[in-house]
């Protein structure tokens, strides 16, 4: 039994060794944490470290569902405009929730409502590209202007605000307090936001769709004529991403418990980088939500970073620059020197 | 508007002195057609200066066309020769930039379309005929003033750690931090303060949270922040619950989420007070100016300042 | 007589595989010289090499006893070696003019001379008899396959180069179009050009060239005059074995109808097609390219809406709305163009030969089930040879023949019974083509059903049961048993 | 001769029907202007539609450099801060210029300066292409927090002001004054504009760099085997589009007499758009200067036409979108029915 967990262990150990080495985004992230844990030691503690965890959260949401959507070959460059709208409807309608409703039903019509929204727009992509052949960089650019004009009409131009405080119970509550942190450690937001990153890869990794996806992203042809349906998988692709960004936004309402109708501009941005920094081509077929992760969590780690070692506001916009290219281009000698 | 322009740049035809301000109601300003440029529509502060201007419109019975410029010295020159053509009597805008936009201000002054300014005014260009605003530079003494008050009302008089969230991005902030440190700086060393920049919100509430996170996690025992912009407040409210920390804020504009939050009993805890401006009146200030000029070539003066002041539980209230 | 270009103890490793080993070969202005092998034998590799597409790990290139670096295709170009590389290249934005002279763009003054380039290209697609169905202002884009090939061969004689490289030019062109290029190719010989030429079909080595170099896993076999020697002998210095009648013809019996196929129309394509297809036959279809057989077959399949008629599958009337319906009955197709139509190209050998069978075998809520994928792939990796280091290798980095069985693999797998080939053997050696064939005869001896388009021949003769011949959209005939014979083919392709 | 005039004349005008019956922008571009001109008749006087050409500027510049780019099959997301920070830079030299300077001068400085940063930032996105092989959404991405970085650690945060009047000439200055019209009826920028226009038209169709450039986006590896130095002709492209968009930021500033750090945020997109709009493909190998300039003109008749029919400036950004929108799907059936 001894020696079966320990080589267990060792082959474990191997396996990290090996993934670290075929994926560069590892090396950048442990250079980052050991810079910036030198640059302030607050940086290592247990704290941060469950902030970092939060303050990735609404990138998270976004980068997962625009894996899919890469992994096809596409773009989706509404999903920050998307993520305010959903959290601007979603405040709206549950401020005109009756009071004293519970919070089961509150984080169910959040996610409802959040949901329909993201996806409603997700579809709107999917139908311009997949049945107007409208290129998906237009087709999403498109959406950003029009879901970002939406968010300023139903909210009048000012911040939806007036919520109950059960409204921030997923976006800011934290299970296990303990005296040395009343507020608790285990933020709720993280587990939702694992919750969906540990779904979306399985998803994508280990079914049916998920095949499909990367098929219709390798070549679209070879897909539709080995009989899948690659209109549909495409259509699919872009309403998860709009799901997806629609639960990044109601999280992000959450945490604000505030409905923010300029929320999330251009995050799409960073959402875009992280997926790139995590090794899935923009030429599609190829990627995983997994390391698209670990690509959020280096540009998370940079901000979080930069900020305790009090950067320059205008510095930091370089600096954030510069790690995003050495990043990707390390990742691209990595591979080439694997292949 | 920082402290420097606040002494006001005559205009050509008026006299600076300020004569009798005549009686609003008195002027018919039917048939009148003028166009304002509001620095964004996405800001509640803007919002509610157009507020001001419309309710001027009904009162005065002018015609308001209301565009926005983005926050875009580019987008407000365009906006400019747009209501020109459009046949406005007056134009008024707020350049986000005190400084932008000024060849096609003198462009249409030179067409013959009177100019004026409010929240922010060019100091490039003498054209503008009467500017209405806020002082921000004030507003950021009177945030660092509250906050000063805040430690000595707290016995917080030695080795405090304060801090403000800034957006060094328009003008408006950056004088707003300008006043803040104005203020904080003098006391820096008799109270032995730890002043910290916790860094640029950009505008965005989560980035305020997030630095707010970031900054409690070196300074768990920060006294009290000041925000230049509401925005900032929200998100850095969401980051103080959540570390349960004991800092109180003090945020600026007074949008209607500030009041709702200082009158929280929970809320209010931490969002103690806001610098209001007065955008609703600064809204029907200019545009009565505007009317006045194009009825009776005068105006009440170059520069209207209209003061901002501190909103606490005492005079904070829910619409 | 002197060489004009000479390969000298070459090597060329790409990681993990050795393409060339010490490989000399002189090359003579005057001749035509053909390069042979199997697939992966280092042909293409070769002839990159001479033309500055790669640099050789060893070795030396020498034009004119000199020794010349090449570090990219200019340096060749500017040498006048010009080339037609196997994969089709051409720019499908430009027009036939504008890339019969790429990177050779003629000038007035400052500016490009457009009517100079249209001028001459018209007059060598002309000289090459085809200038009244490709003109030199027509996008590149709307071109046929053959078409697109022939403004290759067009480009490469402009170039007015000492030293002409084909690798497999004839692949996708039909007896038409390939005796037009024998023409050009005999007049640039006669005007003392330098010729390589590449091709896995030896009765054209036989017909056009003097001398043939063969090429075994990267290593020279040896070079001799073509007149001096025998097809067989040739093969049997490719494949390092005696290669009998690789068709490996065999009598089935043929067995239930299973496809049936009335007054099948697209417009503008093809029209009022009627034929069946039976359990235990190998059908051929033949016609001159263009003749319309790809898009029957794609409309059979689901791939193209038809405009009317009726197909009826294992008895039943169907209406594929797409190749998805088609499969479920059992349909597979091997398309014609591998590279845009037939492999993810970035993806595993595994992954290639899955695809349409993952739905199959799915299990609970959906999962993939990875242990039969594996299982599937290593199947049919032993069963068809693939050569390959493993079914999780890139399939990209294969050789043609390896590819295209993987192609026919994933059909197998998902269990098809009937399978549409188009020009399944294109580009393939023969040793691949007779390990082709013979799994083409196992399929239908266990009651499978073949359709075969090919533009070959005697590939056509020698495996067909029964063969049916098209000509510009319509069916010309049918041949079975003796009148399968080139002659009464030819009278009905050309009809 | 009278002849000869008359069937030049039926010539050109079947031209022009040609054209707009392949292009779908001008079809676009007429119901726009019809449509509007019914809003408010202001929008056909003489002075708005000079207004227009000189509001559309800036975006045709930075158009003008993405269409060379795209056509590529590349992007470059950089473009509107490299505009601000060429503006910025701009400002601060001719800032330290001695006064007095002639306007030659200033012009010459101002263009010199200006381009030299664009270049060199288009530069460094090629390098970053093709060298380093980081892809170009990636590798522009960075370009852009970078260039925006510098743009406010330049200014210190603040826009550059005190700057000369001469400084406004290029942008704000117009020829021509009558007495109707004392600022002048034809402005400067729009004749700078337009030789830029021609001259990187004609550069781009009827050259030999130009079908190099076509055939590198059309196939690189064709291009590559014919031999064509690929990576110089992308490494050119990316500095065209580099200087170009400099030149736009220069004009910008020169509007303004003013260097803004914070200008032309987000401009990018609706180059992209008014490219696409002008019917060049985003996968490369197609496309033209002179149609990518009418996406412009679509872009700035709808701002224009929207803001003088008082449109709420909400509905202004899903108007935009919409009408995006339609312009590609128009400009797609167009190409499927041509085809
Ligand atoms: N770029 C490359 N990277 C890795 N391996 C390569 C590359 N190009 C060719 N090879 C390998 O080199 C060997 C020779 O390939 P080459 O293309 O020269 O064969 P060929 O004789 O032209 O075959 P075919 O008849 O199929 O065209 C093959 O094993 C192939 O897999
Ligand atoms: N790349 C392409 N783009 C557009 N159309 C094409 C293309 N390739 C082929 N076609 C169309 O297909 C038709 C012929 O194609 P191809 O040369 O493959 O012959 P085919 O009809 O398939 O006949 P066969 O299979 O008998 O050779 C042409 O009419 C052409 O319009
Ligand atoms: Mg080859
Ligand atoms: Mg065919």
């Amino acid at each position: 039994m001894e020696k079966i967990e320990g080589t267990m262990k060792v082959g474990i150990g191997k396996k990290i060794g090996a993934f670290s080495k075929k994926n560069a985004i590892v090396i950048v992230l442990v250079l980052l944490s050991v810079g910036f844990s030198i640059g302030n030691s607050a940086f290592l503690k247990p704290s941060n470290l469950i902030n970092l965890t939060t303050q990735m959260a609404i990138n998270a949401m976004l980068t997962i569902g625009i894996t899919y959507v890469i992994i096809l070959g596409g773009i989706d460059i509404s999903i920050g405009s998307v993520a305010a709208l959903a959290g601007v409807v979603t405040a709206l309608a549950c401020r005109a929730l009756p009071a004293g409703v519970s919070l089961v039903t509150m984080v169910i019509v959040q996610l409802g409502v959040g949901i329909s929204v993201g996806a409603g727009f997700g579809a709107f992509n999917g139908l311009m590209v997949t049945k107007f052949k409208v290129v998906p960089m237009i087709a999403t650019l498109a959406s950003l202007t029009i879901a970002r004009g939406l968010c300023y009409i139903f909210s009048g131009g000012t911040s939806v605000s007036g919520l109950t405080s059960i409204y921030s119970w997923l976006g800011s509550a934290r299970l296990f307090k303990t005296e040395a942190k009343p507020t608790g450690w285990l933020p709720i937001i993280t587990i939702v936001v694992i919750i969906f990153v540990i779904i979306m890869h399985i998803l994508l990794s280990k079914t049916v769709f998920g095949r499909h996806v990367y098929a219709t992203g390798s070549n679209r042809n070879v897909a539709h004529l080995s009989g899948i349906n690659t209109q549909k998988i495409i259509f699919l692709c872009y309403m998860i991403c709009g799901a997806m960004a629609a639960v990044g936004g109601v999280l992000n309402s959450s945490k604000l418990q505030n409905g923010q109708p300029g929320a999330a501009e251009s995050y799409e941005m960073f959402a875009i980088a992280s997926t790139v920094m995590g090794g899935t081509s923009l030429l599609g077929g190829s990627g995983s939500v997994a390391r698209a992760i670990l690509g959020c969590a280096v540009v998370a780690i940079i901000n979080n970073g930069m900020n305790l070692m009090h950067i320059d506001s205008y510095w930091q916009k370089v600096v954030l620059g510069v790690i995003i290219l050495l990043a990707v281009v390390m990742d691209m000698m990595q591979k080439q020197k694997s292949n | 508007s920082s402290p420097k322009e606040t002494d006001p740049t005559p205009a050509p035809d008026t006299d600076n002195e300020v004569i009798t301000p005549p009686e609003t109601d008195e002027m018919d300003a039917s048939g009148l057609k003028l166009g304002f440029i509001l620095g964004s529509r996405e800001h509640a502060f803007y919002v509610a200066i157009e507020d001001g201007i419309k309710a001027a419109a009904a009162d005065l019975g002018f015609e308001a066309v209301v565009l926005e410029s983005n926050l875009d010295g580019a987008v407000a020159s365009e906006r400019i020769e747009t209501l020109v053509v459009d046949g406005c009597d007056a134009i008024s805008l707020s350049v986000n930039d005190p400084t932008g936009s000024t060849p096609a201000i003198e462009a249409a002054d030179t067409e013959g379309v009177p100019m004026f300014a409010f929240d922010c005014t060019s100091s490039e260009t003498d054209v503008i005929k009467s500017f209405v605003g806020t002082d921000n530079y004030e507003g950021g003494v009177v945030g660092g003033e509250a906050v000063i008050k805040y430690l000595e009302d707290n016995d917080l008089t030695d080795g405090a750690v304060i801090g403000i969230i800034g957006y060094p991005e328009p003008q408006s902030c950056i004088d707003r931090e300008d006043g803040w440190f104005s203020v904080v700086n003098e006391y820096k060393d008799e109270y032995n303060l730890t002043i910290v920049n916790l860094g640029n919100y950009k505008g965005d509430a989560s980035t305020a949270e997030s630095l707010m996170n970031d900054a409690l996690i070196q300074y768990p025992d920060m006294a009290a922040i000041f925000t230049v912009g509401d925005p900032a407040c929200v998100g850095a409210l969401a980051a103080i619950k959540a570390a349960g920390a004991k800092t109180v804020m003090i945020g600026f504009d007074a949008n209607p989420e500030a009041h709702e939050a200082i009158l929280d009993p929970e809320n209010g805890k931490i969002w103690i007070a806001d610098v209001a401006q007065d955008p609703y009146q600064i809204g029907y200030s200019i545009a009565e100016q505007m009317v006045q000029y194009c009825l009776k070539n005068t105006v009440d003066a170059t520069t209207i300042l209209i003061s901002p002041y501190l909103v606490d539980a005492s005079n904070a209230e829910v619409k | 007589m002197k060489p004009t270009l000479q390969a000298i103890n070459i090597s060329k490793t790409f990681p993990g595989v050795k393409a060339l080993t010490d490989v000399t070969v002189d090359f003579y202005s005057g001749e035509v010289h053909a390069l042979l092998g199997e697939n992966g034998a280092g042909k293409s590799t070769l002839i990159k090499i001479l033309s500055g597409v790669y640099t050789p790990s060893e070795g030396q290139v020498l034009l004119d006893g000199r020794e010349v670096k090449f570090t990219s295709p200019y340096d060749a170009i500017s040498k006048k070696i010009a080339v037609i590389h196997q994969e089709l290249s051409i720019a499908p934005d430009l027009t036939v003019a504008e890339n019969i002279f790429l990177g050779s763009e003629p000038k007035k003054g400052k500016f490009l001379d457009r009517a100079l380039m249209n001028e001459v290209s018209q007059g060598i697609l002309d000289g090459m008899g085809v200038g009244k169905s490709i003109k030199a202002t027509d996008v590149a884009r709307n071109l046929t396959a053959a078409q697109q090939q022939m403004a290759e061969i067009a480009k490469v004689i402009n170039r007015e180069a000492r030293v002409v490289i084909m690798d497999e030019p004839t692949s996708s062109l039909s007896e038409f179009e390939i005796a037009s290029l024998f023409t050009q190719i005999r007049k640039l010989r006669d005007d003392q050009v330098t010729i390589i030429y590449i091709s896995h079909r030896m009765a054209e080595i036989f017909e056009v060239c003097d001398r043939a170099t063969v090429l075994m896993d990267g290593r020279l076999v040896r070079t001799q005059m073509v007149k001096d020697s025998s097809e067989a002998e040739l093969v049997a210095s490719m494949v390092g074995r005696e290669i009998g009648d690789y068709y490996n013809r065999q009598q089935h019996t043929r067995g239930e109808e299973k496809v049936r196929v009335e007054g099948l129309t697209r417009k503008k394509e093809f029209k009022d097609i009627s034929f069946s297809a039976y359990a235990g036959e190998i059908l051929g279809i033949y016609g001159l390219i263009g003749a319309g057989r790809t898009e029957t077959m794609e409309t059979i399949f689901g791939a193209r809406a038809q405009d009317s008629g009726k197909v009826f599958v294992h008895g039943k009337q169907v209406n594929f709305k797409s190749p998805k319906d088609a499969i479920a009955q059992g349909i597979g197709m091997v398309t014609e163009d591998r590279r845009l139509t037939g492999l993810m190209l970035g993806k595993s050998v595994k992954d290639n030969i899955v695809l349409p069978s993952i739905p199959f075998h799915k299990k609970k809520f959906g999962f993939a089930n990875k242990l039969w994928e594996g299982q599937a792939a290593e199947e049919m990796k032993e069963k068809l040879t693939i050569k390959t280091p493993s079914i999780e290798t890139i399939i990209g980095n294969l050789s043609g023949g390896n590819q295209q069985k993987a192609i026919l693999g994933k059909w197998l797998i998902a269990d098809s019974d009937i399978l549409i080939l188009d020009e399944p053997t294109r580009g393939i050696d023969v040793n691949a083509k007779s390990e082709f064939y013979t799994l083409m005869n196992d399929f239908v001896a266990k009651g499978g059903c073949i359709i075969m388009i090919s533009s070959e021949m005697t590939e056509i003769i020698g495996i067909s049961d029964r063969i049916l011949v098209m000509h510009e959209g319509n069916l010309k005939g049918e041949l079975t048993g003796a009148d399968i014979n080139e002659q009464s083919i030819i009278k009905l392709a050309n009809a």
